[in-house]
């Protein structure tokens, strides 16, 4: 077998020096009623060939994105990651290393998480960051289990703009540890009340900007009430993107911000893996969860970086320990610091201009067709409009035409009565031609 | 070998990304544009490319050397994984995009599933936990689920956890309010089912138990603990971190587990990638497969389809662990590396790993001391330090020393109930050849100690990028991010 | 510009130390007539994202072997390349470096080309390889060029089962040389007599095996003949597959050896880059072309490689070199002994029974298709059949049905009178599906 | 740091390929079979990634750090273009599949074609050569056939070159039966008209000149020369290994030349690869465009195709280089850095290149000498090895001390013409930063050898993967290939 250097004289000279007669003599321990006798019900080995064959089989059932007019976003979104980000992440040395726990042979990943938590700090305004979680939404529920650690109270207000799947995820986790989350109700024009959900009993109230459906939410007086009654802010992002163009949460008073990073030199992945940034302010430190990186000494006076606080985490502290998170995202941290370095500030403040300028140009064409309203007066890339038919309906028909248009808020939001509406998302791969397709395909179907 | 910071060597309007300005036009932002520099600096792409080169010569990975990380199953990564996972029709799809147009995904997703629950034995699999740690939450969920469902979540409040476990299964207990209660580690290694039984009662929900555990062994009396368990009303979670050692021996469902995490990472091979990312879906047992998270897939009609909310009863989900599906491009990786293996392959890449670790235990037995006599072991074999009781060299001169040696350090200190472990895991990637080599050094390492040779170790490692590095001060005054040096902040203004 | 580190503010500083005002003064011996002083007229600089899509859309307009049932070869063959070949060859080491004049920093390649050589020495039956030439057709031309130094003679025979491309570059070479080439006529069935046309006149007689209508040839009459009449043998592949299942050329008395090395680790790309594989005996090692790695001693005594009896090259020896040539198929050699390293012995003897297999399978079924006649009493992965119709047309017929069937020889050899005749090869990557398409449209068409 | 030999690792029935064996066949090989061993070993993937990994740790890149090999242009190699060169559009097309089904692939050629045209102001290009001295043969042929096509093919039978030109120059001559007539070099590098008219006659069929010239220097007579020239009723051919520099500021179309290669892997930024593969398409005057060889690329009303010989008579194709239509892989990463840079990038990057040069150079002038005076070079700087005598430090030696310093040595002893010549090109790939430090460690260096610390040269390099090594041993006792020690041998017996 190709990944198997071990031969047959190998295994039989190996067996005679530990002093047994049969592999299975080291599986001893294994109650012999339950020791598999023969290899299990599944296929066989196989060469590469047919391994490609059979991945690219089902690779081709699929339609990916930059193969069509592509407008989906609400959480993920479709950017073109130079390739020379690809290229450097492959590096052996990166890709088959492990968390550095041996800082002496694993400078390149400790540097590189260095420069990423400066990087990350910057856009968020923000004092420190972590080294990444998973993802963004898995990082908001941490978020909200270190407000209730910092202010030691159990209650979250959850913003009507907050990502369902994002409130889903913070419910999750706060009804299994008995927290209280006040979710508000789906918030499509950025119209609700959340100062009045703030009182002395709250840990944290959770905002997203721009949030779910688009738009672009200013957080300075939030963050005041917040703060008059011993709560945090916590600010969220689903597209780091935005933070270019965007006043830094930090600036507006957060406390703590989160948000996700796939958009910077991540693929889309169905999903995952993704990258989850996190930051807060310097007091707050030894209450977040995650990987630290930190800068020391060798015993040559050489700069070098090191793990550091990890009394906070679960291999020290055990059932104390503030998260029992014990990787980060590394390998999408690397992409996300090495294209965030190649962008530079300008690359990065110009490719955000780009965005919310195609996005601008989009809600115009799309304003113009029979049967459609853009609802927002605010965004940055994404924007919600309101269909004549329901959303998930025109969606079908329009991926039949060879156009992904976005995501029905019913697919979030079920049963909420927002049937008609859609998320629409534009970024710089989207072309003239791309914008024209789907105008075409919007009135043919509405 | 110092590699500057790229705040020391970039420029805020550098880039090495070309953009075309847009069109003028009016923002629509209302009045929140950033005003401020962000702080960013920016390298061209030949400044990029070998500032990151450069970092990578300052790693270790699988690829430049054997990684006997204890634990950690630093087996070969495949490119074809790499390649695969990189198929457009994988790594371009959107999670959102129309289920219709994403059914070779969920294909995966599917078969994936298939094998998982087919090497596991048991009944269904929560797919989308991102990291082993992330997983041990979904199946203690699922558990407190069940739980509460039988009405008994008030009482049923307590979780065991031998000494030995890893420390995210008592920190994975306490985030959703269980309180841990230990069982103590005995002289052989093994956690005895009488112990257990004596810890058991109407209070508690389940045992988190490591399988192969983290002393390298197979628990022996597992069959027993599992019954016990049972018997008393409570659940059997699974820390399958050690799954690899058995894949293709044994089945856990046959054990009988009730959920269990597989690292992908580790038992099949998705790249470690210096941190992550990881993936730890979950199999469940019937018991507990009606409460498995979304979102999952189905078959209606032959079709596969997404289930992100529950619609009928029989379903009682217990909510959503991330936003979306979980690491589908771990799954690719790990699917590519099971059809790769096959039945026969997998059977054979756990007895190699097996025989691999038995054969260092066995070329050390002589010079290293085995905290549970000298028996035979699993994927990994441990050692403890008092071999070097009076050598002046501790199990962390040990490591650094090896890394002069061109060896990335085994495990170091953990598992916590033995006195300066040493934890090594070669993995069934290496040749007898790279093992007979590492053996060599280690035994050469182990006569120096012996011989009082202490500066080889104590200022070990001598020839790595660094020295040893002072995490002592990394800690008592964290700096934790680059900031301009003041002098030239002044110059500047 | 992404590629380009200077900044405006660098240029000037520079200029400044240079002690000129502007950059053009650098170039002040540039004829100020001739000197430009706007950008050609050609697209300004574009991003990654543009130039990617003009690239794809180009590329889209091609047919890959992969995508559909393959069966052309002729020089040139699909085979499946190990993943991990091509993730090698692009680490930066290999890919950024240059020709190793500094061996103390440059070990990694030499060590490679030693392995190389030893690799295609002993594939080949000879004492020596060098380390590799630009593809198989110049190799030919160079090899003729080198039996006519070690024979002082300048008169080459050119069997008619050469492959006519070689057959063109080494008359190309000889014409422009002053030198005699009897090239014999196109020999299908392997029943020329070139014993006939060696004499003391001739230096060389160039046999390829198998010839390019398949056939396999035994040279050893052939080598016997020339060495009697102080002539050497050029034993030419075109298909180094081959190599594992027959008998080496050089076990058959060839002197030199010479052929195209593609299909071990390399692409099929349209045509190139391609790595030629040049072997002889260690008695006219200094008259062989081309670069040599050979094992020596470092100032420590440990073992190292370097480039070695360069005195026999251009840029020493100058007008009296053994060859003009100055570089070698660096990277393509790499993926060859990568490639051939993965398969090891027992490797590429099965991967090459498959082919003989897969080949044998194809010419039964053909032969069962009316208005088919496989012409070949012996072959490897790739035979000759007579058709009912001109074999041009119905290679274009059946590319339109979806099946790239073979060469028509009339592509070869046009007004050759051979109109009918298809060259069909067939290798690992085809399936049971692909031939059953290949049959099934062959009696469309036919 | 040794890396052990493959053949000291590996086994012959080792492989790292899965291949299920074929069914039973018959073989139709002529009773040809092999039957002895051939003698490979073989590695499973495991064993061969990290063997070929350690060794791509032996090497010096573009990406690892200043690579100044002057006349080698070791500029960035972006990844963009690997990228494109791997589409399956132009990877995995066949020579001589339908040319219906590659147009894309022709498309291609048409547009490199049309951009090198542009940028040379000639007429056509033969884009087959392999690489540069494969293109000189080219561009000699193509003269040799306008020659013989005017019936001078018996008389004109001598090339003029300079001492000064790459050594591929005169072979290339040589190769094809022409007479080398040197043309001698002056004390200020460059190459006068009056020297060259005193070599002209009706036996001269050609001068071969490099411009810029390997003393790093534009040939500023080279419009006369190219006019003197013609009117003797020769061509010029013009070495364009250093096209880089002028790209975008001068056309050598414009200069009067008739035919010249052009190194994709230099002036086009596609990898040189450890050597190869190159590619040196040849652009042609008008004079000489019908004698280009097959094949060729034409447009049939608008459609593009390929033309494998030659149909009408204004086509005389002198005949053929290669199997197929050259390095169609070079093709595409030539056209996707061409398409990159655009014309103004392009242009950019040949000033940036010839500004770091002097900038080098103006940093170094009070240290080095210069052969030809103080005077701006193109884009490489020429030093001499006048600044050393009575050191006791040669060319050499300081080459080798710079490898110490972390940096690939520049090209020393060429040009010919000039006493232990040290040839410096930093192509436009390198930041003021990076030429900075390197100066910064040249003249400390430089400083070093004036105060007469011998060893710190004499030694070197101190500091890498090998110590000086001993090139006469290898080149009086040639050991060419690996063979199996004999005592092993006699034991395995």
């Amino acid at each position: 077998m190709r990944y198997l250097p071990l031969t047959d004289t190998d295994r039989g000279e190996m067996l005679a020096r530990i002093g047994v007669n049969t592999v299975d003599d080291l599986f001893a321990d294994i109650p012999s009623n339950v020791l598999l006798k023969a290899p299990l019900d599944l296929p066989r080995r196989k060469g590469e060939l047919e391994v490609e064959r059979i991945m690219s089989r089902m690779a081709a059932k699929n339609v990916p994105a930059s193969s069509v007019p592509f407008f989906v976003g609400a959480g993920a979104y479709k950017h073109h990651v130079p390739a020379t980000v690809d290229h450097l992440i492959q590096r052996s040395e990166f890709l088959t290393s492990y968390t550095p726990y041996q800082p002496e042979i694993a400078q390149g990943t400790l540097q590189y998480l260095f420069e990423f938590q400066t990087q990350v700090a910057a856009l968020t305004g923000m004092d420190v960051a972590n080294a990444s979680m998973y993802d963004g939404s898995t990082g908001t529920g941490e978020a909200v289990l270190m407000a209730h650690r910092v202010t030691k109270r159990r209650k979250a207000v959850l913003s009507g703009g907050l990502h369902p799947h994002y409130v889903d995820v913070v419910q999750t986790l706060s009804k299994m540890a008995s927290d209280d989350v006040v979710a508000l109700a789906p918030d499509v024009s950025a119209t609700e009340d959340l100062l009045a959900s703030i009182d002395d009993s709250v840990s944290c109230v959770v905002v997203q900007t721009p949030d779910v459906f688009g738009n672009v939410r200013d957080l300075k007086a939030i963050a005041d009430k917040a703060h008059q009654h011993g709560a945090l802010l916590i600010a969220v992002f689903t597209e780091v993107m935005s933070l270019g163009l965007l006043q830094s949460p930090g600036s507006m008073g957060a406390d703590i911000v989160v948000g996700e990073g796939q958009s910077i030199g991540n693929a889309l992945n169905f999903g995952g893996p993704y990258v989850g940034l996190f930051a807060t302010q310097s007091k707050y430190v030894r209450q977040m969860p995650g990987r630290l990186c930190g800068e020391t000494a060798d015993a040559d006076g050489n700069r070098g970086f090191v793990l550091t606080l990890s009394t906070r985490e679960q291999h020290i502290r055990r059932d104390k320990a503030t998260s029992n998170i014990c990787t980060n995202s590394g390998l999408c941290c690397l992409a996300f610091t090495i294209h965030m370095t190649l962008l530079g500030e300008a690359g990065l403040k110009r490719l955000a201009r780009i965005n919310h300028a195609n996005a601008v140009k989009l809600a115009d064409q799309l304003a113009g067709v029979k049967g459609v309203e853009v609802l927002n007066q605010t965004f940055f890339n994404e924007f919600t409009v309101m269909l004549a038919k329901p959303a998930a309906e025109v969606v079908e028909r329009l991926a039949e035409k060879g156009v992904l248009a976005g995501v029905p808020v019913s697919r979030l939001l079920p049963g909420a009565g927002l049937d008609r509406l859609l998320l629409v998302a534009s970024t710089e791969v989207n072309t003239d031609d791309d914008r024209a397709a789907f105008v075409a395909a919007l009135k043919e179907v509405l | 070998q110092i590699e500057p910071l790229i705040f020391e060597i970039g420029h805020h309007e550098t880039t090495g990304v070309d953009l075309d300005e847009p069109e003028a036009f009016t923002p629509r932002l209302g009045g929140l544009e950033r005003k401020e520099a962000i702080g960013l600096p920016g390298l061209s792409e030949p400044e990029a490319m070998r500032h990151y080169v450069r970092l990578s010569q300052m790693n270790y990975g699988i690829d430049t050397g054997l990684f006997p990380l204890g634990s950690c199953t630093m087996k070969h990564n495949a490119r074809l994984n790499e390649r695969m996972a990189r198929l457009p029709g994988f790594s371009d799809v959107h999670p959102l995009q129309p289920v219709s147009t994403v059914r070779g995904a969920l294909e995966v997703m599917d078969e994936l599933s298939r094998y998982l629950v087919t090497l596991t034995n048991t009944t269904t699999v929560a797919l989308s936990p991102k990291a082993g740690a992330h997983g041990e939450l979904c199946g203690m969920m699922a558990i407190k689920a069940a739980i509460e469902a039988k009405g008994e979540g008030k009482t049923r409040n307590v979780v065991l956890v031998p000494d030995s476990a890893h420390g995210t299964n008592p920190a994975t207990a306490a985030l959703i309010g269980f309180t841990v209660r230990p069982v103590p580690a005995r002289d052989d290694g093994w956690v005895h089912v009488d112990d257990v039984k004596k810890l058991l009662g109407p209070d508690v929900a389940a045992i988190m138990l490591t399988n192969p555990n983290t002393c390298g062994l197979f628990e022996n009396q597992v069959v027993e603990i599992a019954k016990a368990i049972h018997d008393a009303g409570a659940y059997f979670y699974c820390d399958g971190a050690n799954f690899n050692a058995i894949v293709g021996k044994a089945r856990p469902g046959d054990l009988g587990i009730d959920a269990m995490h597989i690292n992908l990472h580790k038992t099949f091979s998705t790249p470690h990638g210096g941190g992550g990312p990881g993936s730890g879906p979950v199999v469940l047992s019937a018991r507990l497969a009606p409460f498995a998270p979304v979102p999952f897939i189905t078959a209606e009609n032959g079709v596969l389809t997404l289930v992100e909310q529950a619609k009928d009863a029989t379903e009682q989900p217990f909510g959503r662990m991330t936003a979306f599906h979980g690491q589908m491009g771990m799954y690719v990786r790990a699917l590519t590396y099971m059809l790769s293996h096959g039945s026969d392959g997998m059977k054979q890449a756990s007895e190699d790993a097996v025989l691999n670790a038995n054969y260092i235990r066995a070329s050390l037995a002589d010079l290293f001391s085995q905290p549970f006599g000298d028996k035979p072991c699993m994927h990994e074999v441990l050692f403890d330090d008092a071999w070097l009781k009076d050598t002046g060299v501790t199990t962390l001169d040990f490591a650094k020393a090896m890394i002069d040696e061109g060896y990335h350090p085994m495990t170091m200190y953990f598992p916590l109930v033995v006195h300066g472990a040493m934890l090594i895991e070669p993995t069934e990637s290496e040749s007898k050849a790279s093992l007979d080599l590492f053996i060599a050094a280690l035994r050469d390492l182990a006569m120096s100690a012996k011989k009082g040779e202490t500066e080889r170790f104590s200022g070990a490692p001598y020839h790595a990028p660094r020295r040893r590095l002072d995490e002592t001060r990394a800690a008592r005054t964290p700096v934790l991010k680059w900031t301009k040096p003041a002098p030239f902040a002044e110059a500047a203004e």
